[in-house]
């Protein structure tokens, strides 16, 4: 029988991080006092990280189905066809509080665990995006963290090799004690090598690849599921070290050994290291595992059975192999340099069983582990609606220009050079579009396809109302696809919000997850992947609800797309979408006039659809190549960027009667693009609008070296440009700051 | 042309080298892992590719110029073979001792990729023949540690001998400090052994060989080196 | 005054830069590495007249900079 | 056996990263700091039992690899 030390009292239960009855449910389920082994392993399986107790009824819901979808949520990474037998593989996890401890080091096993959720799949990565959240820039530990976030970031897949085009930097006091670190990966497949975590067949070798176990993160899949307190800076010793040198060297040994032939199963070692791994890949092939301990690869002396099963030391992998092809699957591991080792295999008893020195640490019913693992419907309550706000109702500007200024170079609005070019995003010289347009462009190998990828949110518009922000987060992301003429197809998601147990941070939940499957049917843009990051609060105080949406569309030829600067002179600017001069939760409306007030804008599905519809068959057509999409700041913010990013000025026509100046320039409806082309080109386009009923409105012309708003002195784009680009660099060389090393 | 691609485990631009090898030099590399002793007979051009060869965690290239390979290279460039070390591969030349100096933590201490101006300094060698004189190309870095350095008399010979390759430039082709990207010193960007058969530079003319990845401006290097052959 | 500042990654933090240096040696025929570990040094300059002074000066600095007291330890001494 | 490997900067090399620590310090207001120089330390375990053959391997690996002695000075320490 099982030797059973220590004992088990509740204070080593709550410890855990399991509830009294989780741990009620537990006992029943194996009808003992488990060992410290197996409490370890429940209490990683049953944590929010890797059971999703508290998300599970809700996600359910969510769309996970189209003709192109070869899989959905459940495996590694979603998985979409784009046809001639190509398949993109792809997911976005967060790395939110490992970050906050340790910005550098969480931010590079970030990347490194969704770049191995990937290649897992068998996918190649040819794109990293990422979506990152900080405080206030005013709180102390901002600076450093955004440092060491992008060094982090830069620092891992720079060395991998992987091109980072994309992704999304903001700023607010909600996060300033839990900033958010949001990875996303894409990775290309041919659509019949596609591997799987499902274990299959009775006594395959189960084995051990790629770097050493260590006691580094053991709880960390605790941890992140655990509000932080003020204690929890001292649990930094759980802090992981990632080596991209490791999983490059990972990533070539694996998909080398995939062509092989030898590979059944294969499943990375990430939350919960080994524990979730093997239960997975049995769980899921209805199989039981039998692990043995003393073959596990160790980095040090002396670790116990509950240190090796709950490390989560990073760039390692656990696959089932068929039993013939055992040595040249090592000689493959060993030529990289990798550790190999059989440390396991498939059995028929459906028991999880871990022996270490020759006993039984553990044995447990494998499948129970994820099914039975505790599901809640926890009480949400909606919360109470901002009113909506007319233009009336706030203050216009002293002048627009002003305006405009001040938002072109604020924390939000400010350029992210200084961010993005740490970034490898030219690496594989496939990036047709870097970052700094609607969405980035990746070329499929030597062309002509291609596909394009944008991360989007705006928190606060989910905070003010969780359902309208959900459809706008999905809106958004499918706007920025449509804006570079790809044909959006799937996204993942990054759910991040407070602490699920508090009913109006439920209610968020809800709400959002509503919005985002809304939107999903209505714009036939599934969700093949995601990650859920609960409990991202500080002293009670919670996070903007966040859920980053990482959007993949397609586009058949990549040289046939949009870029958001004007290219000439002469060119007509025109708006299309219809404009209300929603004001509420507005950027103008926090950075200018100070207030976060008011109902978001309101996302109607339809419009959304036949407006990017129409402007996306123009950019197929070959008919028009100036576009951006209308977000943040509004129109005079789109112009400006337009301008900025083409080095060409524009002078915009009398603004409409009977609307507020300030409501049509900084206005946030929705489902708008700014487009410019040759004024016969724009004659016609204009003409098929009308009768398509999609409303397009002129703006002005482009030309010169200066932004003209009607009745203003003329912007030169030498002094936005001057805004735009000095905010971030002048803030990183702050007082003290020093660039992680 | 016959050309080779070293790799080592952590180069990770072996294949946009060997791209624009192919594209615009109309040679399909070899790929020759590190660990092999011997260049396949016949070739005409090794190129030490980009990348963090073994993850670069001590000194950039430290431990890729001791790989066994290296001894063939050092062999190949004695007897007037045609070196080329891009990015990472100049880091290994250097440490390797086939080019003086040495490549330092960029000045602003972080890792910059961007587009960058490169001023042709010389048209009458092997890599740069197919350029004009004085020519500006806009090509892009990727790289943390690219700030050339070198002793003072060092930097004199490789000045007086015409041994610097390229330099930042802004798209003037003026040397600001604006467009020194990395603070090298006499903003080198690249710089040529003494009998010119050897280049390295930090730059990445192989991701600019296709106007719609960003333009053509790299090609120049590699239609010179297989002009250069056909030459020979 | 000069002082030296030692900061060395905490025991059971993985070092990757050491575990490539250890692969390389062994491949370069040095014989009898067991196991390397990669730290910093800082060489510092001071003007305090009073080791007292400078010793808080340094484990300031320490703590704020030069070492990421989450992964790495540090050890200050003066030397001259 | 154990060594202490300390490699440093030559005289007279430009050390930007400790030019800006030095920068970072004074706006942190860390009081003093008139110079910093940063260098690497290597502590490696050896299975040498002579402390002769321990300090020829520990040379050997410093010539090879872990110093460039173009720019750098190397010095070793056997601490065990
Ligand atoms: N963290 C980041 N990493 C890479 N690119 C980024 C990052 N943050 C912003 N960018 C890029 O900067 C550009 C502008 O970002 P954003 O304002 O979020 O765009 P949009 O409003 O179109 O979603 C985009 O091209 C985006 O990809
Ligand atoms: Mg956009």
């Amino acid at each position: 029988m099982i030797a059973n030390a220590p004992k088990i009292t509740p204070e080593l239960v709550a410890e855990h991080g399991l509830k009294p009855d989780e741990y009620e449910r537990f006992l029943a389920l194996i009808g003992r006092e488990p060992t410290i082994t197996e409490l370890g392993i429940v209490s990683a399986m049953w944590n929010e990280h890797c059971s999703y107790k508290s998300s599970r009824l809700h996600l359910r819901n969510l769309p996970t189905k189209a003709p192109w979808v070869i899989q959905g949520p459940g495996e590694n990474a979603g998985i979409i066809d784009i046809g001639d037998g190509d398949a993109i593989a792809f997911k976005m996890e967060s790395h939110n509080h490992p970050s906050f401890i340790e910005p550098y080091q969480g931010a590079t096993t970030g990347v490194g665990g969704i770049l191995r959720d990937v290649f897992t799949m068998g996918a190649r990565p040819i794109a990293a995006l990422n979506a990152l959240r900080f405080g206030s820039p005013d709180h102390p530990r901002t600076r450093h963290l955004v440092s060491g976030v992008v060094a982090g970031i830069g620092g891992y897949g720079n060395s991998f090799g992987v091109p980072t085009v994309g992704g999304a930097v903001g700023f607010h006091t909600r996060y300033d004690g839990n900033i958010l670190v949001n990875a996303m990966a894409v990775g290309l497949v041919r659509s019949d090598r596609i591997f799987y975590a499902t274990a299959t067949g009775v006594g395959n070798p189960i084995v051990y690849l790629g770097s050493k176990t260590g006691r580094d993160g053991i709880h960390g899949a605790t941890m992140a599921s655990a509000e932080f307190d003020q204690n929890s800076e001292e649990k930094r010793p759980t802090v992981q070290v990632g080596d991209p040198f490791a999983e490059k060297l990972l990533l070539e040994a694996c998909l080398e050994l995939m062509d092989s032939g030898a590979v059944i199963a294969i499943q990375d070692m990430g939350a919960a290291g080994l524990t979730c791994s093997a239960v997975e890949m049995g769980a899921k092939g209805d199989l039981g595992v039998e692990l043995d301990l003393d073959a596990v690869p160790c980095r040090e002396e002396g670790m116990s059975a509950y240190e090796m099963m709950l490390s989560e030391s990073q760039e390692r992998m656990l696959m089932v192999l068929k039993p013939e092809k055992r040595d040249e699957a090592e000689a493959i591991f060993r030529k990289w340099g990798l550790d190999f080792a059989v440390v396991g295999r498939t059995t028929d008893t459906l028991r999880f069983v871990v022996k270490h020195g020759g006993e039984v640490v553990a044995d447990l019913p494998i499948k129970e582990l994820g099914d039975e693992a505790p599901l809640y419907d926890r009480p949400y309550i909606s919360n109470t609606f901002e009113p909506v706000l007319t233009a009336a109702e706030v203050a216009a500007p002293m002048s627009n220009g002003a305006a405009l200024l001040e938002l072109i170079g604020s924390p939000d609005l400010g350029s992210k050079r200084w961010v993005w070019e740490q970034y490898d995003h030219l690496i594989l010289g496939n990036t047709v579009q870097t970052p700094g347009g609607d969405a980035a462009i990746v070329r499929i190998e030597d062309g002509p396809k291609g596909i394009t990828l944008t991360t989007d949110v705006t928190p606060r518009y989910c905070e003010a109302d969780p359902v309208e922000g959900g459809r706008q987060a999905v809106a958004e992301a499918w706007r920025n696809i449509t804006a570079v003429g790809g044909r959006p197809l799937a996204i993942t998601d990054n759910l991040n919000f407070g602490n699920p147990e508090k009913p109006e941070i439920m209610g968020q939940f809800v709400g959002c997850l509503r919005g985002i499957g809304e939107a999903c049917r209505a714009l036939d843009f599934p969700v093949v992947s995601g990650n859920v990051s609960l409990y991202n609060e500080t002293q009670g105080r919670s996070i903007l609800p966040t859920p980053t949406i990482g959007g993949v569309g397609v586009l058949d030829d990549v040289a046939v797309h949009a870029t958001v600067g004007f290219r000439r002179s002469g060119d007509v600017i025109a708006l299309v979408g219809d404009t209300a001069g929603w004001l509420g939760q507005s950027c103008y409306l926090r950075d200018v006039c100070g207030r976060e007030a008011g109902a978001p804008p309101p996302v109607d599905l339809a419009v959304e659809r036949r407006n990017g519809d129409f402007v996306r068959g123009l950019i197929q057509a070959g008919r028009l190549a100036t576009v951006h999409d209308c977000s943040d700041g509004g129109l005079a913010v789109a112009l400006a960027e337009m301008a900025l990013a083409g080095a060409v000025g524009a002078t915009l026509d009398p603004l409409p009667e009977g609307l507020a100046a300030h409501a049509f320039l900084f206005g946030e409806d929705q489902a708008r693009y700014v487009i410019a082309a040759a004024p016969e080109t724009m004659e016609a386009i204009m003409a098929e609008a009308a009768h398509a009923q999609v409303p397009v409105r002129r703006l002005g012309v482009t030309g010169g070296d200066v932004l003209a708003l009607p009745g203003e002195a003329p912007l030169a784009l030498a002094e936005l440009r001057e805004r735009h680009e000095s905010w971030l660099p002048t803030y990183m060389a702050g007082q003290g700051h020093l660039t992680a090393a | 042309m016959k050309s080779a691609v070293v790799i080592f485990p952590g180069s990770n631009r072996e294949r946009d080298v060997a791209r624009a090898l192919k594209d615009a030099a109309g040679s399909t590399p070899a790929m020759l892992w590190h660990g092999e002793q011997a260049l396949p007979s016949g070739t005409d051009l090794v190129v030490l590719p980009g990348g963090f060869s073994y993850g670069d965690y001590l000194r950039c290239g430290a431990i890729a110029a001791r790989a066994p390979i290296m001894d063939a290279v050092r062999a190949h460039a004695a007897r007037g073979g045609l070196v080329l070390g891009i990015c990472n591969g100049f880091q290994i030349l250097c440490e390797s001792q086939l080019l003086p100096g040495v490549l330092m933590r960029n000045a602003q201490l972080r890792f910059v990729c961007r587009r960058q101006h490169l001023r042709v300094e010389r048209n009458d060698t092997a890599f740069t023949g197919r350029y004009l004189p004085g020519a500006v190309i806009d090509v892009c870095v990727a790289h943390g540690e690219g700030s050339y350095a070198a002793d003072t008399d060092t930097i004199h010979r490789l000045e007086s001998e015409g041994r610097v390759a390229f330099r930042y430039c802004d798209a003037a082709g003026e040397l600001t400090p604006a467009s020194n990207c990395n603070g090298s010193v006499n903003a080198i960007a690249g710089i040529y052994s003494q009998g010119g058969n050897v280049l390295g530079l930090m730059p990445h003319p192989e991701n600019l060989i296709d106007d719609l990845v960003g333009g053509t401006d790299g090609r120049g290097l590699f239609e010179s080196l297989a002009e250069a052959r056909r030459a020979a | 005054m000069k002082a030296r500042v030692t900061v060395t990654l905490k025991n059971g933090v993985l070092d990757p830069q050491g575990k490539a240096i250890e692969g390389a040696l062994a491949s370069l025929g040095v014989p009898g590495v067991a196991g390397v570990r990669q730290g910093k040094v800082f060489d510092i300059d001071l003007t305090h007249s009073q080791a007292g002074e400078a010793e808080a000066a340094l484990k300031e600095a320490c703590e704020k900079l030069l070492a990421n007291t989450v992964i790495e330890n540090y050890r200050i001494e003066l030397v001259a």
